[in-house]
This record gives structure tokens, C-alpha cells and sequence, in this order.
């Protein structure tokens, strides 16, 4: 697969009038667009598989950890998924019907996520579901969204390797994220050598897997690659490794209680990220993660995702603006969180293209949608049920904030089985 | 007067297991839906843990924070022999290696390890469910027992190697899938298990496997080494020197131990549809202990309950106030040990035993009798 | 992997390894020091010492918050006041611990274990209703963020140095409470004899209450002075429990000099390994270690040979 | 110095130090076949070590312990109690939780494998055995009741019946009538005394007018060495003990 984005094609072009509706959603305020009444719609009609419809309203669920570990990382995107959701029934709904969730809590704990699916799924009938975060979650809940025909919008950036009809993935797989920001540092920057660095499980290891290839592609060179146990909080000997190999670029891949205490150990150690030497990349710190690291202590380091709460266009202010009003002024607004907010108005879409609430005629209509008014930018489904999205690198600043410094010019092909990287 | 000749089980005990069997293979299967049904099925395997634990903990005073540990052992046997079925060439024929587990073509692998290789064979990968565990547990108990390691220091100790194994598993992704652990598992001998059929027929294999396991936790409970394993935990030194070796007795009740979690964890993962690390680490063991101590420690049928009941609390607490969830399970915690040390099974035997017998007073008065001279009937026999 | 580097870049670094070993062996310290008074002394397995130490983490956010907002002239200098203060909430919670839950437990030592991480559980989600799931990030005064540069190659981070420190004060601190002290004449006259010590008129009560206060107490600093290397958070707290314990117990319980002493062991095999290896296979083969030398040598490093 | 054939139990050299301090040092003494040998001394004069040395309970630093002419030393705890020793401590240690009966039941010599106590029976022969055992330690009536309801002497009876239903050829009873009533005492006394015609005894005692009872010889210990070793009437002669110990 080649890393240069692709022209979107015929087919796709075509589908664009009806995702256009979905997509007016966060001008609703400004004109509404043509008011699609439930009585056009009959239950009887868009509904044959008995899902949870009803005249006025369609149920899905919303299933994340509330508590346990993993709620630090869910919870933004269960309020992304809610101010979607209310946006939605605020423009009428979809056709003619409002949006009734039910909340289910995952608890951290990945038989918990399953049965929650399963109970969603066959005891309230829910018509989609916007759920779950880490790759252990969607694991244990895929068989069951398999087995049932559920349809499921995941939101997180992941290692890829997989491609469910019953998953809508709106985060980046690897591919996506990884190679327009190792290209950039490498033509920006003049890297030629880089430490890979990652906390021990599948996505980082991964994801590490496909920068390595990627890099040796480039001709440049990878000194050292390393992985951490989940939660160790010891980085000294790392760094002094990182120092013997001298690297133009430490590519790091830490999550969670890590995360802190990498950073402020490489910033005691003396590495200073604004002087990039190191220059530290990451794909794992989004602008919720700084907030336990503290601006100070990795300001300097670029980030590689597809969203940042700082982008300039019009869908992103609104919704920043949105997102705070509804949920605090305190709050920021991830590259995750972003994702979540698009499975709302990606389902609506599909929804309203296949006229029909039906999981099989939404997940044909699934491939092609558009959404011009994502806060990303434009972004559309592709036939592997992920998205076709931009990457981004941003540098961090004091704030806690990254300022874009990167975009590609057009959208990357989502491939989460890229030939060549595996 | 039958049944008091039965040295192994009292007519208290036979009410027990009766009400039990009652609950487990009458009352669940028809009062719930299948999905509610597998979910007990899901708790029922913690009982085994539990029982297991009474054992070790209450009988032999051996505390083990690491029995999450022949749990994952007994899942992942299980779960590799499913996996390997699973992954015929055709159902992963978008592989660039079709044919092996789908986390190993992830991770470069292109042949399917020698030491997964046995567990193509049904029959291997039974006999390893519950031996692997047991030689595991057995290798600890040798080097932990014969130097003397009790108490505090074998439950540390345990936990530690309960971290190890966590940490061993993420890491060697290839070989483990990882902290994703072995998902998608479909059929058993090409039996579908995602069934709904099929997973009222594995709740019931579970509920007989459970009553296996509860009948050889009483015939050891009620023989003469349940009694030693008693002595040994209130004086050791005593049974010592009546000339017992004490480590091996230890040994021995660590195995079965290990055995019913390892029967547990199969039987989860046959319910459940996957294995991870995430039920063989620190947490998950050290809830494993609770549910043994609410149901009670000395009880093996306390235990059953204390596993139903608490993982029911947790999901039904965890949906209706998941902030209050975690308070209210440090809570029962607390209350166990403070107020309840016995459990479940001590309320029932200081509060509701009693008034059972005001009631049935002629009745049960003419059973202790006969419970009285027990052993020497027991022996006429 | 040597070859390409010169003595000096190398005797350099090999400099800044033994100093990363030191740290991690102050770290050790710190969290080892609260659990051996408490473990070492009163024979209580407190499983909540981590959520202790994460108190302390809390202590020094909010005094850096009230810091900040109304005196930001002594920003630099609230470290120390929070330490002072996050020893005292900590001492103040354990002790009341002790009163309503551990002096129940003191002849049932499994039992303690349980209760302390209902406990922990308690507190964790206390913790998360009160600051929220999200890690809280704890600004640290600029100049303890820095690095100290000793020659041109060599810089060592001044947190570690505050950390070495703060761990040497504090074994001293506890070593001379434990044995030039009455009060740490009359915790050891408990450990041994409750009851000779009792009828000796020794408060046994108040001694106990003051020991697990104390034992919390230094968990607490040591929670204050993590903020400095790694995270707070309402979880944070269980990653440290496993290392605490296995450094503790290797050290033989009962001795204070053998926790330092397994602290040191432990702390310079894992930097050593970790230099060498990668991270996950160095705590893997570190961890295994210890559990082997202590099926081997169950007593640990430093135990009495006791006559029964 | 060659252990001679015909003693049941030989110590020589025995020497155990605890970080230093010489509990037992280099204590050599000879028990014969049927002698009853009391051991006296003052306090911390090492009587309770030589017995824990013997049955194995603590680890000797140097010397030799040989018992029917097998080094026990090297042996374990149950090895020793198969070998024929039987101990019993100065508390009294009975399993609690459990009845009278049990207790006899679980010291009973047989079964003391894994397997064995398994698959071990209540037979008749148990059983009349465990009466005829708690007929001659007084608690015939008491057989169902736990062990934890007795009294303190009851309690010690039912311990010395523990062994006797081991039938050890060696006998080690630690301050046997420690804290007894004075008719439980006396009971004891007797008790003793019928016990002990068939077998060796080694017996820890203070109360010099039971010794006087009951002791073949007496070994006089003070500091972890022998002081003075003979009849009743010879120690109480030796005036090294009259300074040591009964002079005060």
C-alpha cells in the first residue's frame, strides 16, 4: 500500500446528497434542513428485524467503563457520544425519531463489556451501539456483535488487523496514523534514526511493527526498541539507553500511569523536547492524557493523530464550543473523544441513506458516507468500515494544548491489513 | 437412619447440597433466559475457585493470592485447544499464514509452536486443563512447603507469581495473544458454543462438574486428612510430631486447589468465549478469596453461594450505581472480616439454623442424638 | 553494543546507570519504609499502603493549588510544606484505621489483609468521586525539575537527588525513632511481648495506634515525593504494591537494615537487567528472582536465627 | 567415646547456637531401655532445646543424637515419631476445633500418608483403641465433646494420650504436671507412673518431690551442659548443684 492519500471514487461521489443532511447537523441552529418526519417512515417499514423502534423513537446503547481503570480514558467519550446524541434529537432526530440511549457500564473488565453487549443487544433490541475502547473490549465483544448482527461504532485509534461487518471503526487504525508522521519527521526534520518505545501490549507493539518497516523503507534506521510493563513507573534505565544510542527521534508509545511518569522522568533527566534533540513523537498523548503529565513536562513533543482541539475551522469551534457548554469549561477535548462524536452522525447518516433502521441495509449503506461537518474536517466510510481521515502532527505547547504544525493534503486510506508492514 | 450411615455426609450437609442442587439445576434454568443463565453460569466458575480456597484457606489455613493463576492456567489450555479449531485454514483464509491462531499471524509467526501443537488433541488438552495447573501448583508447593513458607508469606509470595504470569502473558503476545488474551472461540469438536442451545447444555455440564467437585471437596473435608488439615492449622507442630509430614499434606490441598480453579477456568472460557491475563492477575485473585470469605471460609457449600452472590451484587450494583459499587464491595470486605468471619455460612449456622430448629425442635433433637454417636455407628457398618 | 562509543561516552553513561540504580533504590526505600514498620514491626499486612502513599500525592496537589492561587511568591518553596503536611493527613488516617478497623485483626494476620484492601477499595473510590478518575497533574517547582550537569556527558536529574535524599532522612529518621527512642523501645518491647509489655505499663494500645500512624504517615511522604516521577491518580496506587511487599518481605520482615539492604539488591539487579534486556523481560526475570532466592531462603535476607 | 549398643538413646556432643549464644553446649547423656530420666535445672539451663533437639524441632549446630542406633538429626519430624519418639509439649497442644475422639483419632498410627489418610477407616480396632487410650488418660466420658471445652489438666492428659496411642518406644514429656490442680496432679502421678513401666522416659520437672516419684536418674543441666548426672539422692548431694540450683 502506498501512504499517499487517495482520491475518493466514483461510487463514493455518488452516495455524497444524502450524507449532506447528516453532516448540516452542527449548523442546525443556523437553517434546518428538510425535516424528516416519522410518518414518512412507518415502524412497520424500517424496522422488519424487530429492533427497539417505535414511532417516536429508536434505542441504542452506549457501552463503556464508568468505573474501574479504563473509566479515565471512557469517559470523554461517552459525553462526546451524549452531545451527538442530543444534538441530534435538537435537529428532529432520525426519521422522525428521537435517539433513546441506554447506558451500560464495561467496568474495565472485558467479560463484563460482552455480557453488556449481549444484554443490549438481545434484551433491548438496541439498533446500534457506541462502545468500548481498548482492543481487549472490542475483542471480547466482537463474537457477540457477530452473532447477534449487532452494529457497533468504535471510536478509538487502534493497531488495525481487523475488519468486522458489524464494526464501524471511526478512530485511525496503525497505518493511518503512524506513516504520514514518520514521513513528515523524516522530511521536516531530518531524522535518521529513531528508539522505539512502547508500554507491553498488542497496540504498541503493533503499531511499533509497522513504523520499524516503515522507517527501514525510508532507508533510515531504528537503534533500539523497548516495551514496558502496563503501569511501570520506572523509566531512568531508558532513558540512559536512549542517551548511548542518540537518536533523532524517540518514538513513544507509553499509555496510561506510564505516561506520567515518563515524561517527567525525561524531562528531569535533562532531555528538553523543545530542543528536539531528541525529538519526541508519540501517537498515544492527546490533550486528555496532558492533563495528568502536565504541560510542563512535555512541551516540545509532537503528537500524531488525526484531531486536536485546536484546529481552525468552523465544525471545530462549534464544537468545541458546544462540548464545553455542555459538559465544563474545564474540559479537553481528545483525538478519541472526537472519533466517539462522529458515531452519532455516522449512524444517522447511514441510517437515513438506507431509509431503514435494519442492521443489514444500514451496514450496506455504511460504505460511501460522508460527513462534511465532522470537526476533523471531512471524512467518509470506507468499504472496510473505517475511515478515510487526514493525520495531523501536533506540537505541544505549555498549555496542555498542540498547535497543528502538519496536515496531509488529502485523506489516508484507511488499510488495517497493510501488505508490506506485517 | 440411612443416611447417618454415610460418614461423609451429615443430614445438615445433605440438606445443603439438596437446596443447592435445587437452585443450581431447578430454580436457575427456569426462572431466568439463557443469556441471565449463562451469566450464573459465568459466577458458578468462581465457585470452583472458592471451593477450592475453602479448602486450602479455611480448612489449612493456606492463603493463596495467586489462584487466578491455575484459573488462567486451566482457561488458556482450554482456549488454545479451541482456538487451534478455530483456526482452520478456511476460517482464516485472509491471513498471510492461514491457518494458525490470528494474534500469531499478527505477530510474524508462521508455524504454529511446538508447544501448542498437543493441544490439537481434544483429550490432551483436557488432561493438561487440570494437570498443568496441578504440576504448577505442585512445583510451588514442594519449594514453598518443604522450606516451612506459611502464612503471609505464601500469600505474598503467590501474588507475586501471580504478577509474573500476568506480566509473562502480555508480553509474549505471539505466543499468548497478549492483553487481549484468546478471543473469538467458536466450536467444541465443531459443536457451536455460541449457541444458545449450547449454552444452556454447557450450564449444566458446569452445574455437574461444580457438584463433582463439591463431593471431593467433602469426602477430603469429611475423611481423616480434612481433619488434619484442621489440626494443622491450629498446631501445626502437634500434627508433626503425631508423625505426619505436614508439607505434604499441604501439597496435596494446594493441588486441589489448583485443580477445581483450573476446572473453573476451563469451564469460563467454554462459557465465556475467550481467555485474557485479566482473570489470572492480583485483582481478580484477590477477589477470588472474597467470594470464599463471604460465602465462608469453612463451608464449601458457603462458598458456592458467596460466589454467586457477590458477582450478582457486582452487576446488578455496577448498573444501578456504578460510583457506589466499589464502596459497597471494600464495605462487604470490611464487614466480613470484622463482623461475619464466617460468612454467609456462619450467619445462617448462628442466626437461621437456630430458629430452624425451635421449629423442628422434637425433630432435630432426635437427630443430634443420633449425630452423636456417629463415628461408632459409622464404623459398625 | 559497545563498540561504537568512547570510553568516556561510555564511563559516562555507565556514571548515570549506577545513578538511575541509585534512585530506583531510593524509590524502594521510600515505599518499602512505611509497609516495614507496619508489616516489620506489627505483623499487619496493610494492602491499602499504596492508596496511603497516593494520599499523600493528593496532599501535595492541593497544597500546590493553594499555593499557587494565594501565595505564588513561595511556589518554589511548597514541596516542603506539602511533605510535612501529606505525613501528617496520612498519620492521621492510619491512625484512625488502626482504632476502627486493625486493632480488631492484630491474632488474625490473614484477616488483616482482606480488610486493608476492602480499604484500599474504599479509598480508591473516594478518591475518584472527590478528583475525579483523570490523573491530577502536580506542578513541581521549576527547579527541582532540572538536571544537574556534573561534566560535560554526566547530568543527573535533581528529582533523584531530592529523592535520595529525602530517602536517607527518612531511614535515619526511622532509625532512630525505632531505636534510640522510648517510643520505639516500647514498639519493639510490644512486637516482642504484648502482654509482658503491657503489664510492664507500657500504653500497648497507643503504641500500636502510633506505630501504623507512623508507618502511614511515611507512606504518605513517599506518595508526596512520587508526584515528582510518576502519576497520581485514584489507581495509581496498586502499582506499587506488589514491589513494596516482595522488597519488604525479602528483606526479612522484621529488620529495617534488611529492607534497605533487599531495597538495594532489588533496585540494582532491575536497573542492571533493564539496561541489558528489554523492560517487560527485566521486571519478569527480576520479580523471578526474588521469589526463587525466597523459596530458597524463606526468612528472607536478614532474619534472627530465634531460639522457639 | 563409642554409643554403646544397649542404650536406647544416645546424645553426644550436642551443640546448638542461636546467633552466637550456646543454648545447648556439647551435652552428652545415655538413656537405657525402661530408665525414666528427668531432667532438672534452672531456667534457660537448655531442658526445653535438648528435648526440641531430639525430636527434631530445632536444628542442632554439631554433635549426634542416635536413637536404636539411627541418627535422628539428620531425620524429619514425622521420621523421628515413625522412629519411635514421642514428645509433648510444656503447653498443652491439642488440635481445638476438633472431639476428643478426633484428636486420638488423627494421632492414631496409621494412615499418615496423603493416600492413607484418605482412604482411612474408622474400623474396630481404631476405635477400641481410642477408648481403651481415653479410658487410661480419664476421659472416657468426654469423647465428643471438642477439645476446646476441656480444662488446662484435661487438656495435658489428652496430650499425653496422644502419644500413648502412638506407643513410642521413647517417651519426652515437658513439665507434665505444670499448672494441674492438686488432685489433677496426683492423677497424673499415677497416670506416670503406669505408663512409664513399659518403655523410656524422658521427663522436664520442677516439683522435686514428684521427681523424686518417679526418676530412674536425673541429669542435672545448667548453661547447656550436664552439671551433675546419678540417682535423686546423688544430684541432690552434689554440692555444684546445691549452689546452682536447689540451694537457693
Amino acid at each position: 500500500m502506498s501512504d499517499t492519500p487517495k482520491k475518493p471514487n466514483k461510487q463514493m461521489e455518488a452516495s455524497r446528497r444524502s450524507v449532506l443532511m447528516g453532516g448540516t447537523a452542527l449548523a442546525a441552529s443556523l437553517f434546518v434542513p428538510k425535516f424528516l418526519r416519522a410518518a414518512d417512515y412507518p415502524t412497520a417499514a424500517v424496522n422488519t428485524t424487530g429492533l427497539a423502534v417505535t414511532d417516536d423513537e429508536v434505542t441504542i446503547g452506549i457501552l463503556h467503563s464508568i468505573t474501574g481503570t479504563m473509566s479515565i480514558s471512557e469517559t470523554g467519550s461517552v459525553q462526546a457520544e451524549k452531545l451527538a446524541i442530543e444534538q441530534i434529537n435538537a435537529q428532529g432526530g432520525i426519521l422522525g425519531r428521537k435517539i433513546k440511549y441506554i447506558q451500560e457500564d464495561g467496568a474495565s473488565d472485558w467479560p463484563t463489556f460482552a455480557e453488556k453487549a449481549k444484554k443490549l443487544l438481545v434484551n433491548d433490541k438496541v439498533a446500534s451501539v457506541m462502545g468500548c475502547w481498548t482492543s481487549a473490549s472490542r475483542k471480547a465483544v466482537l463474537p457477540v456483535f457477530e452473532q447477534y448482527n449487532g452494529f457497533l461504532y468504535y471510536p478509538t485509534f487502534y493497531e488495525g488487523l481487523e475488519q468486522s461487518p458489524n464494526v464501524i471503526y471511526t478512530g485511525q487504525e496503525a497505518t493511518q496514523q503512524i506513516i504520514a508522521g514518520l514521513n513528515w519527521v523524516a522530511e521536516t526534520k531530518g531524522a535518521k534514526s529513531f528508539y522505539l518505545l512502547g508500554s507491553d501490549y498488542i497496540w504498541p507493539r503493533t503499531s511499533n511493527k509497522i513504523a520499524r518497516k516503515h522507517i527501514e523503507k525510508l532507508g533510515l534506521k531504528v537503534v533500539g526498541e523497548e516495551y514496558y510493563p502496563l503501569g511501570h513507573t520506572q523509566f531512568n534505565s531508558v532513558i540512559n539507553k536512549i542517551r548511548l544510542k542518540k537518536p533523532d527521534v524517540i518514538y513513544a508509545i507509553v499509555v496510561g500511569g506510564s505516561n506520567v511518569a515518563f515524561y517527567k522522568q525525561l524531562k528531569a533527566a535533562g532531555i528538553d523536547m523543545t530542543k528536539e534533540k531528541p525529538l519526541l513523537l508519540t501517537i498515544s498523548v492527546t490533550e486528555d492524557e496532558i492533563r495528568g503529565i502536565g504541560g510542563e513536562n512535555i512541551v516540545g513533543a509532537y503528537a500524531c493523530m488525526k484531531y486536536f482541539q485546536s484546529l481552525d475551522n468552523p465544525n471545530n469551534i462549534a464544537f468545541v464550543e458546544e462540548f464545553k457548554k455542555m459538559w465544563g469549561d474545564e474540559i479537553v477535548i481528545g483525538d478519541v473523544t472526537q472519533a466517539a462524536y462522529l458515531g452519532p452522525w455516522l449512524w444517522k447518516a447511514a441510517v437515513e441513506k438506507a431509509g431503514s433502521f435494519d442492521i443489514d441495509k444500514v451496514r450496506a449503506a455504511s460504505p460511501g458516507i460522508e460527513l462534511t461537518t465532522a470537526p476533523e474536517g471531512y471524512v467518509k466510510v470506507h468499504e472496510n468500515h473505517h475511515l478515510w481521515s487526514k493525520t495531523r502532527v501536533g506540537h505541544a505547547k505549555l498549555d496542555g494544548q498542540y498547535e497543528v504544525v502538519f496536515e496531509t493534503a488529502e485523506l489516508v486510506e484507511p488499510d488495517p491489513f497493510p501488505k508490506g508492514y506485517q | 437412619m440411612f443416611l447417618n450411615k454415610n460418614r461423609f455426609f451429615s443430614n445438615t450437609d445433605l440438606i445443603g447440597f439438596a437446596l443447592l442442587a435445587l437452585l443450581i439445576f431447578v430454580m436457575l434454568p427456569v426462572g431466568l433466559d439463557v443469556f441471565r443463565l449463562n451469566l450464573f453460569g459465568k459466577y458458578l466458575t468462581y465457585a470452583f475457585v472458592a471451593i477450592g480456597l475453602v479448602l486450602c484457606w479455611g480448612a489449612g489455613g493456606i492463603l493463596s493470592l495467586g489462584q487466578g493463576v491455575f484459573f488462567g492456567l486451566g482457561g488458556y489450555c482450554m482456549a488454545m485447544f479451541l482456538k487451534l479449531e478455530a483456526s482452520s485454514p478456511e476460517a482464516t483464509k485472509i491471513q498471510s499464514t492461514p491457518g494458525i491462531p490470528d494474534f500469531m499471524d499478527w505477530n510474524q509467526i508462521a508455524e504454529i509452536p511446538f508447544w501448542w501443537q498437543p493441544f490439537h488433541s481434544l483429550t490432551f488438552s483436557l488432561v493438561a486443563v487440570i494437570i498443568i495447573p496441578v504440576i504448577f501448583a505442585f512445583i510451588i508447593g514442594v519449594a514453598m512447603f518443604r522450606r516451612r513458607v506459611g502464612g503471609v508469606y505464601f500469600a505474598i509470595i503467590t501474588q507475586a507469581i501471580a504478577a509474573i504470569l500476568t506480566i509473562l502473558i502480555i508480553g509474549q503476545q505471539g505466543y499468548t495473544g497478549g492483553v487481549n488474551g484468546i478471543t473469538d472461540l467458536r466450536t467444541l469438536k465443531g459443536w457451536d458454543i455460541r449457541t444458545d442451545d449450547a449454552k444452556v447444555i454447557l450450564y449444566f455440564v458446569n452445574g455437574g462438574l461444580l457438584f463433582a467437585c463439591l463431593f471431593i471437596a467433602q469426602i477430603i473435608r469429611k475423611s481423616k486428612l480434612g481433619r488434619i488439615l484442621i489440626a494443622m492449622r491450629d498446631q501445626e507442630d502437634r500434627v508433626r510430631f503425631s508423625g505426619y509430614d505436614v508439607a505434604n499434606f499441604k501439597i496435596f490441598v494446594f493441588c486441589a486447589g489448583a485443580a477445581f480453579a483450573a476446572v473453573g477456568g476451563a469451564m469460563f472460557t467454554l462459557q465465556v468465549g475467550f481467555m485474557s491475563p485479566s482473570f489470572v492477575g492480583i485483582v481478580p485473585s484477590i477477589e477470588m478469596v472474597i467470594f470464599c470469605a463471604v460465602g465462608g471460609r469453612l463451608s464449601i457449600i458457603g462458598a458456592v453461594y458467596g460466589a454467586l452472590l457477590v458477582n450478582l451484587a457486582k452487576t446488578t450494583f455496577s448498573e444501578l450505581f456504578p460510583e457506589l459499587w466499589l464502596l459497597g464491595l471494600g464495605g462487604l470486605f470490611i464487614a466480613v472480616v470484622l463482623a461475619f468471619p464466617n460468612g454467609l455460612a456462619g450467619i445462617y449456622k448462628d442466626y437461621v439454623e437456630p430458629r430452624i430448629a425451635l421449629i423442628f425442635k422434637r425433630k432435630m433433637h432426635i437427630d443430634e442424638d443420633v449425630s452423636k454417636y456417629d463415628p461408632l455407628e459409622a464404623a459398625a457398618d | 553494543m559497545f563498540a561504537d562509543y568512547s570510553m568516556g561516552e561510555l564511563g559516562a553513561i555507565f556514571a548515570m546507570q549506577g545513578f538511575a540504580g541509585l534512585i530506583l533504590f531510593s524509590v524502594f526505600v521510600l515505599m518499602a519504609l512505611g509497609l516495614a514498620i507496619i508489616f516489620g514491626q506489627m505483623g499487619v499486612i496493610n494492602m491499602a499502603h499504596g492508596e496511603f502513599m497516593i494520599l499523600g500525592a493528593y496532599v501535595t496537589y492541593l497544597t500546590s493549588n493553594l499555593f499557587s492561587e494565594y501565595m505564588p511568591a513561595l511556589f518554589s518553596m511548597y514541596f516542603f510544606l506539602a511533605m510535612i503536611l501529606a505525613f501528617i493527613v496520612a498519620g492521621a488516617l492510619g491512625m484512625f484505621v488502626e482504632w476502627a478497623l486493625i486493632r480488631h485483626l492484630y491474632k488474625r494476620p490473614l484477616d488483616t489483609l482482606l480488610a486493608t484492601w476492602g480499604l484500599s477499595l474504599i479509598m480508591q473510590q473516594i478518591y475518584r468521586s472527590v478528583f475525579g478518575a483523570r490523573e491530577v497533574g502536580v506542578t513541581i517547582p521549576e527547579w527541582m525539575m532540572g538536571s544537574l550537569p556534573l561534566t560535560d556527558t554526566i547530568e543527573i536529574p535533581i528529582n533523584g537527588i531530592f529523592v535520595m535524599v529525602l530517602a536517607t532522612g527518612i531511614s535515619i529518621a526511622v532509625y532512630i525513632m525505632m531505636f534510640r527512642s522510648s517510643w520505639g523501645k516500647q514498639v519493639r518491647a510490644v512486637t516482642q511481648n504484648r502482654v509482658m509489655a503491657g503489664a510492664v505499663g507500657i500504653n500497648t494500645e497507643r503504641t500500636d495506634r502510633l506505630t501504623f500512624g507512623i508507618g502511614c504517615g511515611v507512606a504518605g511522604v513517599a506518595g508526596s515525593a512520587f508526584t515528582m516521577i510518576g502519576s497520581t491518580g485514584p489507581t495509581a496506587g496498586q502499582l506499587y504494591i506488589v514491589d513494596t511487599f516482595l522488597v519488604v518481605v525479602f528483606g526479612g520482615a522484621a529488620s529495617l537494615l534488611g529492607t534497605i539492604a533487599s531495597a538495594f539488591s532489588i533496585s540494582q539487579a532491575q536497573s542492571i537487567m533493564e539496561f541489558f534486556l528489554s523492560g517487560s523481560m527485566a521486571k519478569v526475570l527480576t520479580l523471578l528472582t526474588v521469589v526463587g532466592i525466597l523459596m530458597l531462603r524463606p526468612q528472607g535476607l536478614f532474619a534472627l536465627k530465634l531460639r522457639k | 567415646m563409642n554409643a554403646r549398643p544397649d542404650f536406647l538413646l544416645t546424645v553426644e556432643n550436642l551443640t546448638v547456637s542461636f546467633d552466637g549464644f550456646k543454648a545447648v553446649d556439647g551435652l552428652s547423656f545415655y538413656v537405657e531401655q525402661n530408665e525414666c530420666r528427668v531432667i532438672i535445672g534452672p531456667n534457660g539451663a537448655g531442658k526445653t532445646t535438648v528435648l526440641d533437639l531430639i525430636c527434631g524441632r530445632t536444628k542442632a549446630t554439631s554433635g549426634k543424637v542416635e536413637f536404636k542406633n539411627q541418627e535422628l538429626l539428620k531425620m524429619r519430624e514425622d521420621q523421628i515419631v515413625h522412629a519411635g519418639v514421642g514428645r509433648k509439649f510444656q503447653t498443652p497442644t491439642v488440635y481445638e476445633d476438633l472431639t476428643v475422639f478426633e484428636n486420638l483419632e488423627i494421632s492414631y498410627p496409621k494412615g499418615h500418608g496423603v493416600f492413607g489418610a484418605l482412604t482411612f477407616r474408622r474400623d474396630d480396632a481404631v476405635i477400641s483403641r481410642i477408648d481403651e487410650i481415653a479410658a487410661t488418660v480419664f476421659l472416657e466420658e468426654l469423647l465428643e465433646e471438642k477439645a476446646a471445652y476441656l480444662s488446662h489438666g484435661q487438656k495435658q492428659w489428652l496430650e499425653i494420650g496422644m502419644l500413648l496411642i502412638q506407643d513410642p518406644e521413647l517417651l519426652m514429656l515437658d513439665e507434665p504436671v505444670a499448672g494441674m490442680s492438686v488432685a489433677e496432679r496426683k492423677k497424673t502421678a499415677e497416670l506416670l507412673n503406669r505408663i512409664i513401666q513399659d518403655r523410656s522416659v524422658i521427663v522436664i520437672e520442677h516439683d522435686m518431690k514428684f521427681v523424686e516419684d518417679i526418676a530412674t536418674r536425673v541429669t542435672v543441666l545448667h548453661q547447656g551442659k550436664v552439671l551433675s548426672e546419678g540417682s535423686m539422692a546423688h544430684v541432690q548431694a552434689d554440692p555444684k548443684v546445691i549452689e546452682v540450683y536447689l540451694g537457693h
